[in-house]
């Protein structure tokens, strides 16, 4: 418990270090949100006006508590183009993008898992060989082409699978597929990796010592220390993918995080971004405090 | 265990070295040259020579527009079809190479750089220092790379250096780990104290013991880290924060191409196989490198 | 008495870089129902390989039976499958590695990995599997061992790992029990109780042993024949009493000289079997000991001799020792070092007062702060010219001691004088230059030496330090430091990836002197080496110490070692001094429980003289507690009411000595 | 698993229309305040106007009957149509018409529509069918620009409930009405049911024929064509040129295209800034460029290469006049340069003084409508004179900023519109807008635009206008590169779909026959 603690301690000091980097990066994005906001023909006294109004016109530190302030109470802002409330938004977008990570990442660990053991244990012969060459070949391409093959072959070869839109189960075979295939082949490496690593220990020869069949040996102690790199390596991929979701919105037409720090990005909607990477980072802290604890529940050895 | 591809802007290889870093010596695994690797060799081979000579490959120069020859399927003239601009697909990947090569070794040398520093300071100093640097780099780790890269990027703005400083920055602290861990690691090791008990100084130390056994880790991070550069590169040309110029990266021309595939396949399809490839080039040569080079392998 | 296990000629070889690789040649080996047979052979010798070609786990370690066969009950082992193997394993013969740190699954608890072997073979449902192994944690003498059974292997001590490793083992009640090396990572007290262990369940069972070891002492004690191996070879096979009696192969008595025993006298130089072990790789024709052999003739170099029953003896040589062997014998051939320099009494070089050490454990934030007191208030004194030896078992603080000596580390509290200076007192610089008088001799003689620097650079290292030299009076000085050591001069440019493991601490002892330093530390500066270098490497220590006037702080475990080496011996404690005095007074009349347990502990190369071994019970307690009483009172036969609220202080003795007990012996 | 791809999942009447939203997922139907033309197109669906406007560029009656004008052409009465009500209850009547215009013209809000007013100083409820508007000045351009999704005519009352966020929940009085949004992904209007009010143009009177019209934002170009090739969607807009060809052979699908009323997208050189303020540096850039290759190579064939600053159709468009005008002339390029004292360098680009000549490209809109290939295009060719174009990619705020400060050298734009007096906007510094790629201050130019805006004649205003081209032309404030030519393919089931006199897609009349 007190492990617990300690660890959301630190999880909460890296949440707020990460708002201040936000804040400071986007304070330093050129052009004036004022005269966005203002729209085309906006006399100057209306854009100074609304550049009070955000409070642009206070120095860095006073915007910067301001902005806390509006953080410790759950207010994000308003986003400068639509006027909307910030949390709302990106609460209602948030479903979308974590359906995605979460499915792709399903994907990728139990590809990832199966393959990597496949691999290890043919370690060497063909079949190692071509999951190695196939699950790299997939990792190293760059991931909107990857969606747009697998667009044009499923959906407008073979007419199997929907291309976009963030409607049913088949409206995210692609997009997941996408993601979580690309991200499989990392975890495929380390899984057979680790194994080949493991099966190399020398309790493992206790194991075989003991009379155990290989079967059992591989898959209920082999796995499960060859496991905990593979969970380190899992999270930083869902928090990858949490980046990754940028290209995949765009190109499956899907709506989400992704979509909305694309948008507000180019046209400088700083509310929104600051949201929507805080969102992101949340959730990518949210994760590895769970791979952290994870490990606890697999590996009794480790105390922080 | 070895490090592998993966897709840009990958963190998780960099977990394995660090994990590799801490280790203790093992006995070496077996040089084993198989012909994936020779392969591998010369796809990386080709890329830099045409990276550092394009003019004596390409047929064409890179400018050449030929509007009578638009979107011409893979002919003689034409090796690898042209574009829609009418220009040899073949030479543009030949040219492309080493701006996609600038990007990616360039990225890599500054995140080397600004990470290694970080990550040596960090490790070998300890304590307090070690603690604070760590949390500020698990802050910059807590935004997923991609975002971090999109962020940045707008602030300043796209051109080729900016684009290479975003890449180099965002893959910083992911360097300063693997190097922290190594540094960690090897700063423990007996000859490191024997050193110390001889009466030398920290820097002697760090310069003539410690930065040396980095050094095989870090051209494999280099290695990779190239590739890794390559495929960010690409997707900041997909995402729009690309570099518009005479001789495009690869990922431009992948991203050019992409809306042409259904007319015209060739254009994306052979500058998307050239990052792929190189990249996993890059990646097996990385990981073969990094057998290679073990120390703990002489140390053992 | 038939046999339980035959191995017919037997051959393996690992597939290396440069092709196979033979490790073992024709091995012949026999064992009955019941007996007890240890194999002993230096590093690499092939016993490891022997164990594993017997379990046919060779096979996943790359290497494969080229030739012979392993009779076992009905079976040739040599020709099993994989499958049929694992029938066996576990049941009809019980495997104990080396390493119970690594032996263990450390992600399941020691129950479920004894429990899993009860439902593989003896197919007992989960509780009754559960019961089964809280009955053998008993019988292994784990205490509480409900408990226990739901702990996981990091929770556990060494000592108890291994005693799970047996009970594993044991599950089964196999007729044949592999053990390899299964006291090596242990203390000695640690070690006799293992053996203990062994021997008693032994008694009990009937089952046969094939006990794998480096150590002459412990084959002495628990074997009844011994086999000795040199370069997958199998040299000697003969009944215990015979093999130390009348040790007939040159090999078998060039080990038995080598070993340090009780009887050795401290002005004694050590034998030792000149060269190192041969390269698998590229063997030697004919005998592979001739190269080594101060018998061998031309014979010897050009064909093998094999193996052939002598007296009671199976030996291969064409020349072997009919003579009986003698601790006499062996003394009378020893060349005496040159005299030592007698220390004075009063001159302390190195004094180190109430010195503490505490680390701090885990990250010490939002949380309570335990500390690990591995040194907890030493005083001592160090004269010039003397040699004091530290012993004490693992963790006990004798490494932190030596590093706080040379300020390699800030005590916590106390302070260590150097020449009359106070090291604290020191800033950085001046501390640096003060090293220069005091240098390190580290266990590791892999590790405590860059591979990347040339032998030579490494040994001018301290020289560009500290001297200002030219480049050619470097190189002057590091050709006359090699050549100190015994290393051909010309070797500065080599680099250490070829060097043998004593040839390196050769290296490492060139630089410790480079400087002329009048206070050496050397932590278990021969630990790691096989018996026969390690008595190289002491000698050239003694010589160096003789020639240099040194002093020397030695590190070591090896209670025999220490006490030849040594002038005066302190003995260590849970980080406190519990014993300090002239070697041999401390070593063979020792007045504290603990030291006396610790001599009772040595297992002597004479099988005359087993004793019962288990001279201590329990287990060295945490360092983390804040203690009330005597550290020792939970191991201690004499502990009383006063050991449990005092803690007791050092106190002088006569002849020098003083002890930190209640009730000295 | 082909039936689930198919559009709608199954509801026969409900149609998908995959449009290009670029890659932005801001949302909001605001007619009054978004210059975007992706949510126009869908606003037109939602929203009626006051007028239509007529295939001859003309006006006629829409949700206004009919309308007098006075004779200083200053006063207009509206008499409005009857029975007209919006989709939350509330009646169009001459209030709700005068709440729109008070809208636009409010003190406190800055409204992107408010230009389209001109002079429009207030307005009067005579009726309740009749409103006098009243304009400070005469401004021909009104009637059209009430035509324009831009002046459609929202809910008053939606308005004041949704305040600040009007924009999310649109109401209008349009065949379809706003059901739901999600946020980048897709946009749901379902039937209006008491619809009765379309203009003349429409083919029937009656309420729309489809239960469901369904956008769905699809920016990825090769992706809208394959969901339109997998039936993922029934319509996709903006079809790229490459697809554009095969598309039109296909006897599956049926390609509508109409000419966009805007002005034609046009690089401008920043005329004041050196050397590029100097006409004849500007004509030499401008000489140097094959446009009839780069549009006929980047657009392959699909669109027409553009003269003149208005597209074709436009009234008072120069496009006949200037066709022709002048010729792509590399050597008079050069000659010009070298007499003004630019000499080629080492590398062939010329220098003055130790300056290079160099034009920093600023943009802001990526590779839409292949505009960045268009730059990449006239990169090689400026380069043939010795000239070295840059691309500076920013977003649109920087853009903007930059723009504002002057500092840039060349940028390019479009801007739909009905009326020629969008190019005030453009040149007329009082009416400038913040997309505007010009920075010039021409008084002859203001002038004639001040004078045309206010000019009642038809032939006499066309004749401004023309001059204006001209100067354009001659001074080099722009050199027009394509017409575009906007685009909709549709799968042959779908019958019914419009284009607009302006160009904007109608869906009033559309239905999905049956297969
Ligand atoms: N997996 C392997 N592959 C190749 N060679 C090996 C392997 N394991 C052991 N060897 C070699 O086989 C020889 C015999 O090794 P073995 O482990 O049997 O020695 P040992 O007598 O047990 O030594 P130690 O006392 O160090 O345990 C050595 O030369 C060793 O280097
Ligand atoms: N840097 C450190 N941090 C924390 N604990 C330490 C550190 N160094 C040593 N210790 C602990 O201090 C205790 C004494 O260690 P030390 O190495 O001095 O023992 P030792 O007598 O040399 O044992 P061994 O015979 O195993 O070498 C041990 O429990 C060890 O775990
Ligand atoms: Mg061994
Ligand atoms: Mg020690």
């Amino acid at each position: 418990m007190a492990y617990v603690l300690k660890r959301l301690a630190a999880a909460a000091l890296v949440v707020f270090g990460t708002v201040t980097l936000v804040f400071l990066i986007l304070y330093a994005l050129p052009g004036d949100p004022a005269s966005l906001i203002a729209g085309d023909d906006a006399p100057p006294a209306v854009i100074a006006r609304i550049r009070i109004q955000l409070g642009a016109d206070q120095p860095l530190w006073a915007q910067y508590l301001y902005y806390l302030h509006g953080l410790v109470t759950g207010d994000l802002g308003r986003s400068f183009l639509t006027g909307e409330p910030v949390f709302g938004r990106l609460a209602a977008q948030l479903p979308a993008t974590l359906e995605l990570t979460f499915l792709s990442a399903g994907v990728a660990i139990v590809l990832g898992v199966l393959l990597g053991v496949l691999s290890a244990v043919h370690r060497g012969d063909w079949i190692d060989n071509l999951i190695q060459t196939i699950t790299m070949t997939f990792t190293s391409m760059p991931e909107f082409w990857r969606g747009i093959l697998l667009i044009l072959i499923f959906s407008v070869w073979l007419h199997w699978l929907p291309a976009i839109g963030n409607g049913d189960l088949a409206q995210l075979v692609l997009p997941v597929a996408c993601m979580g295939v690309g991200h499989a082949g990392v975890l495929t490496r380390t899984v057979r990796n680790n194994v080949l690593e493991v099966i190399e220990e020398p309790f493992v020869a206790t194991l075989r010592g003991k009379g155990l069949l290989e079967g059992a040996i591989l898959y209920r102690h082999v796995l499960r220390s060859a496991l905990i790199p593979v969970i380190t390596t899992f999270g930083m991929l869902v928090s990858q993918m949490l980046g990754g979701v940028v290209v995949i919105e765009t190109l499956f037409a899907r709506q989400g995080l992704g979509r909305i720090i694309a948008e507000s990005v180019g046209s400088k909607d700083i509310p929104m971004i600051q949201g929507a990477v805080l969102f992101a980072a949340l959730l990518s802290v949210t994760i590895t405090v769970l791979v952290d604890l994870s490990y606890r529940w697999i590996d009794p050895r480790i105390t922080l | 265990m070895t490090l592998h591809a993966q897709q840009a802007p990958s963190r998780a290889w960099f977990v394995h070295q660090e994990a590799e870093a801490a280790k203790q010596p093992k006995p070496r695994l077996q040089w084993r040259v198989d012909p994936f690797m020779i392969v591998a060799g010369l796809i990386a081979t080709a890329a830099l020579l045409w990276a550092l000579a394009p003019g004596w490959f390409a047929p064409f120069a890179p400018t050449d527009m030929d509007p009578q020859a638009i979107l011409q399927a893979p002919s003689h003239t034409h090796l690898l079809g042209s574009d829609h601009m009418g220009r040899d697909v073949f030479s543009l990947i030949i040219y492309g190479a080493r701006q996609s090569m600038m990007v990616g070794v360039g990225s890599a040398v500054i995140s080397l750089l600004i990470g290694g520093f970080i990550g040596l300071v960090a490790g070998y100093l300890g304590g307090a220092v070690d603690l604070v640097t760590m949390r500020l780099i698990d802050i910059w780790l807590s935004v997923p790379s991609t975002l971090l890269v999109i962020i940045i990027a707008t602030a300043l703005r796209p051109n080729l250096g900016n684009v290479i400083l975003t890449i180099g920055l965002v893959f910083a602290p992911h360097v300063a780990r693997v190097m922290r861990s190594l540094v960690l690691s090897i700063k423990s090791r007996p000859f490191v104290e024997a050193s110390r008990a001889i009466g030398s100084s920290h820097l002697s130390i760090i310069l003539r013991h410690i930065l040396p056994h980095t050094l095989s880790q870090v051209l494999v991070t280099l290695t990779l880290q190239v590739a890794f550069g390559m495929l960010m590169g690409a997707m900041m040309s997909f995402i729009g924060l690309g570099v518009v110029q005479d001789r495009p990266d690869w990922g431009f021309l992948l991203n050019q191409g992409r809306s042409y595939l259904t007319t015209a396949w060739w254009f994306a399809t052979f500058p998307g196989l050239a990052i792929t490839l190189l990249v996993i080039s890059l990646n097996t040569l990385g990981e073969a490198l990094r057998r290679r080079l073990d120390p703990r392998g002489k140390a053992a | 008495m038939t046999d339980l296990l035959a191995i017919k000629s037997l051959s393996v070889a690992f597939s290396a870089r440069t092709g196979p690789m033979q490790v073992l040649d024709a091995v012949d080996l026999k064992i009955a129902a019941g007996e007890t047979v240890c194999l002993v052979g230096e590093s690499g010798s092939g016993k490891t390989a022997t164990a594993m070609s017997v379990m046919r786990l060779i096979d996943f370690k790359g290497g494969a039976i080229t030739d012979g066969a392993v009779q076992f009950d009905r079976h040739n082992l040599a020709a099993l499958s994989q499958r049929e193997m694992s029938v066996l394993r576990g049941r009809r013969i019980g495997l104990v590695f080396q390493e119970p740190m690594t032996a263990l699954d450390p992600l399941f608890t020691v129950g479920q990995q004894i429990a899993e072997v009860l439902i593989r073979h003896r197919k007992l449902s989960r509780a009754a599997s559960r019961k089964a192994a809280i009955s053998l944690l008993d019988r292994v003498r784990i205490p509480d061992p409900e408990q226990r059974i739901d702990q996981f292997p990091h929770q556990l001590s060494g000592g108890m790992r291994q005693r799970v490793m047996v009970a594993i083992a044991l599950a089964c009640e196999p007729k044949l029990l592999i053990a390899d090396e299964p006291t090596t990572a242990l203390d000695v007290t640690i070690q006799a109780q293992i053996l203990q262990l062994l021997k008693d369940i032994q008694a009990e069972t009937g089952m046969a042993m094939l006990l794998i070891t480096h150590d002459l002492g412990v084959a002495a004690t628990m074997a009844d024949r011994v086999v000795v191996m040199y370069a997958g070879r199998i040299v000697e096979n003969a009944p215990a009493a015979t093999l130390f009696a009348r040790p007939a192969h040159p090999y078998t008595r060039g080990l038995l000289r080598s070993v340090v025993t009780k009887g050795l006298a401290r002005n004694e130089r050590l034998y030792s079997i000149e060269g190192s072990i041969p390269d698998l790789a590229d063997p030697p024709s004919g005998c592979r000991f001739h190269a080594r052999c101060p018998r061998a003739g031309l014979q010897c170099r050009v064909a093998q001799p094999p193996l052939e029953l002598q007296g009671k003896s199976l030996v291969a040589c064409w020349r072997p020792h009919e003579e009986p062997f003698t601790q006499a014998a062996l003394t009378g051939r020893v060349i005496s070092v040159a005299e030592p320099v007698r220390p004075s009494d009063d001159a302390a070089l190195a004094r180190v007062v109430a010195l503490k050490k505490h680390y701090p454990l885990g990250r010490a934030w939002l949380g309570s702060r335990s500390v690990v007191r591995a040194v907890d208030g030493v005083s001592l004194e160090i004269r010039r010219g003397e040699t004091l030896g530290i012993i004490g078992e693992s963790g006990s603080g004798k490494s932190t001691l030596g590093r706080l000596l040379l300020h390699l580390e800030r005590p916590t509290s106390g302070h260590v004088e150097f020449d009359g200076q106070n090291l604290s007192d020191h800033d950085t610089r001046s501390l640096r230059a003060a090293r220069r008088h005091m240098q390190m001799i580290f266990q590791d003689p892999y590790g405590s030496i860059d591979p990347r620097w040339s032998i030579g650079d490494t040994i001018a290292e301290p020289l560009t330090v500290h001297a200002k030299l030219t480049g050619d009076e470097r190189r002057q000085r590091v050709r006359e430091l090699l050549d100190q050591v015994g290393l051909d001069p010309n070797w500065a440019t080599r680099h250490p990836h070829n060097l043998s493991g004593g040839q390196r601490q050769r290296v490492a002892i060139a630089r410790a002197i480079a400087l002329n330093p009048r206070l050496i530390v050397a932590d278990e500066a021969v630990s790691a080496l096989d018996v026969s270098v390690r008595a190289q490497v002491i000698n050239l220590l003694q010589d160096i110490k003789a020639r240099l006037g040194l002093t020397y702080l030695f590190i070591g475990h090896e209670l025999n070692l220490v006490r030849h080496i040594s002038d005066r011996v302190g003995v260590m404690y849970l980080g406190r001094l519990v014993e300090i005095g002239p070697a041999d007074a401390v070593l063979r009349r020792p007045v504290h429980p603990y030291t006396k347990a610790l001599v009772a502990a040595i297992p002597e190369p004479d099988p005359a003289r087993r004793a019962s071994m288990a001279a201590l019970d329990g287990e060295i307690p945490a360092l983390i507690a804040q203690f009330q009483g005597c550290r020792f009172q939970n191991r201690c036969p004499a502990a009383s009411a006063l050991c449990r609220e005092a803690e007791p202080e050092l106190t002088a003795l006569t002849g020098g000595r003083a002890v930190a007990c209640h009730h000295p012996v | 698993g082909l039936q689930r791809t198919k559009a709608g999942g199954g509801a026969r009447d409900e149609l998908v229309v995959a449009y290009d939203g670029t890659s932005s997922s801001r949302f909001g139907l605001d007619p009054h305040n978004s210059g975007f033309a992706p949510l126009n197109r869908v606003m037109r669906s939602i929203y009626d106007n006051l007028t239509v406007l007529l295939p001859d560029q003309s006006v006629g009656p829409w949700l206004a009957e009919s309308w007098e004008v006075s004779p200083d052409r200053t006063r207009y009465d509206f008499k409005l149509r009857h029975g007209v009500k919006f989709h939350d209850g509330t009646v169009f009547d001459a209030a709700a018409l005068k709440a729109n215009f008070d809208r636009l013209v409010g003190p406190n809000t800055v409204l992107y529509s408010r230009r389209s007013l001109g002079p429009y100083l207030s307005s009067e409820v005579i009726a309740a069918d009749r409103l006098r508007v009243t304009l400070k000045r005469p401004f021909t351009p009104f009637l059209r620009n009430l035509s324009m999704t831009k002046l459609s005519i929202v809910s008053p009352t939606a308005v004041k409930k949704g305040g600040k966020l009007y924009a999310q929940k649109p109401v209008g009085t349009g065949p379809f009405r706003f059901i739901g949004v999600t946020p980048g992904a897709e946009i749901r209007l379902e039937r209006n049911p008491d619809y009765r009010w379309a203009p003349s143009t429409a083919a029937h009177a009656g309420p729309a024929k489809l239960q469901k019209l369904t956008f769905k934002n699809v920016p990825e170009e090769s992706t809208r064509v394959a969901v339109l090739r997998s039936g993922q969607a029934h319509v996709a807009d903006l079809i790229p040129p490459q697809d554009l060809l095969g598309l039109k052979k296909d006897p599956a699908i049926r390609v509508l295209e109409k000419e966009l009323l805007n002005t034609n997208y046009s690089l401008a050189l920043n005329a004041t800034r050196a050397p590029w303020n100097d006409p004849d540096i500007r004509l030499a850039v401008k000489l140097s460029l094959d446009i009839n290759t780069i549009v006929r190579v980047v657009y392959l064939g699909t669109l027409p290469r553009a003269w003149s600053a208005l597209s074709p159709s436009m009234f008072g468009s120069a496009e006949k006049i200037l066709t022709d005008s002048w010729t792509y002339d590399l050597a008079r390029a050069k000659e010009i340069l070298t007499q003004k004292g630019w000499v080629p360098g080492p590398d062939g680009i010329r220098i003055k003084d130790g300056k290079r000549l160099t034009i920093d490209f600023l943009d802001a809109q990526g590779n839409r409508e292949k505009r960045l290939d268009v730059v990449q295009f006239a990169r090689r060719q400026l380069a043939a004179s010795g000239i070295d174009l840059t691309v500076d990619s920013v977003s649109t705020g920087i853009w903007m900023n930059r723009i504002r400060s002057g500092d840039y050298d060349m940028t390019g734009g479009a801007s739909f519109d009905s009326d020629p007096d969008i190019l005030r906007s453009f040149y007329s510094p009082a009416a400038r807008s913040a997309f505007a790629s010009m920075r010039v201050v021409d008084p002859q130019l203001i002038a004639w635009l001040d004078a045309a805006a206010e000019e009642g004649d038809e032939a006499k205003r066309a004749e401004f206008y023309h001059q204006v081209q001209r100067r354009i032309d001659q001074q080099v404030y722009a050199i027009p590169i394509y017409v575009l030519i906007y685009n909709l393919a549709t799968a042959s089931q779908v019958k019914g779909v419009t284009l607009d006199a302006h160009g904007f897609p109608e869906f009033h009349g559309a239905w999905l026959e049956a297969a």
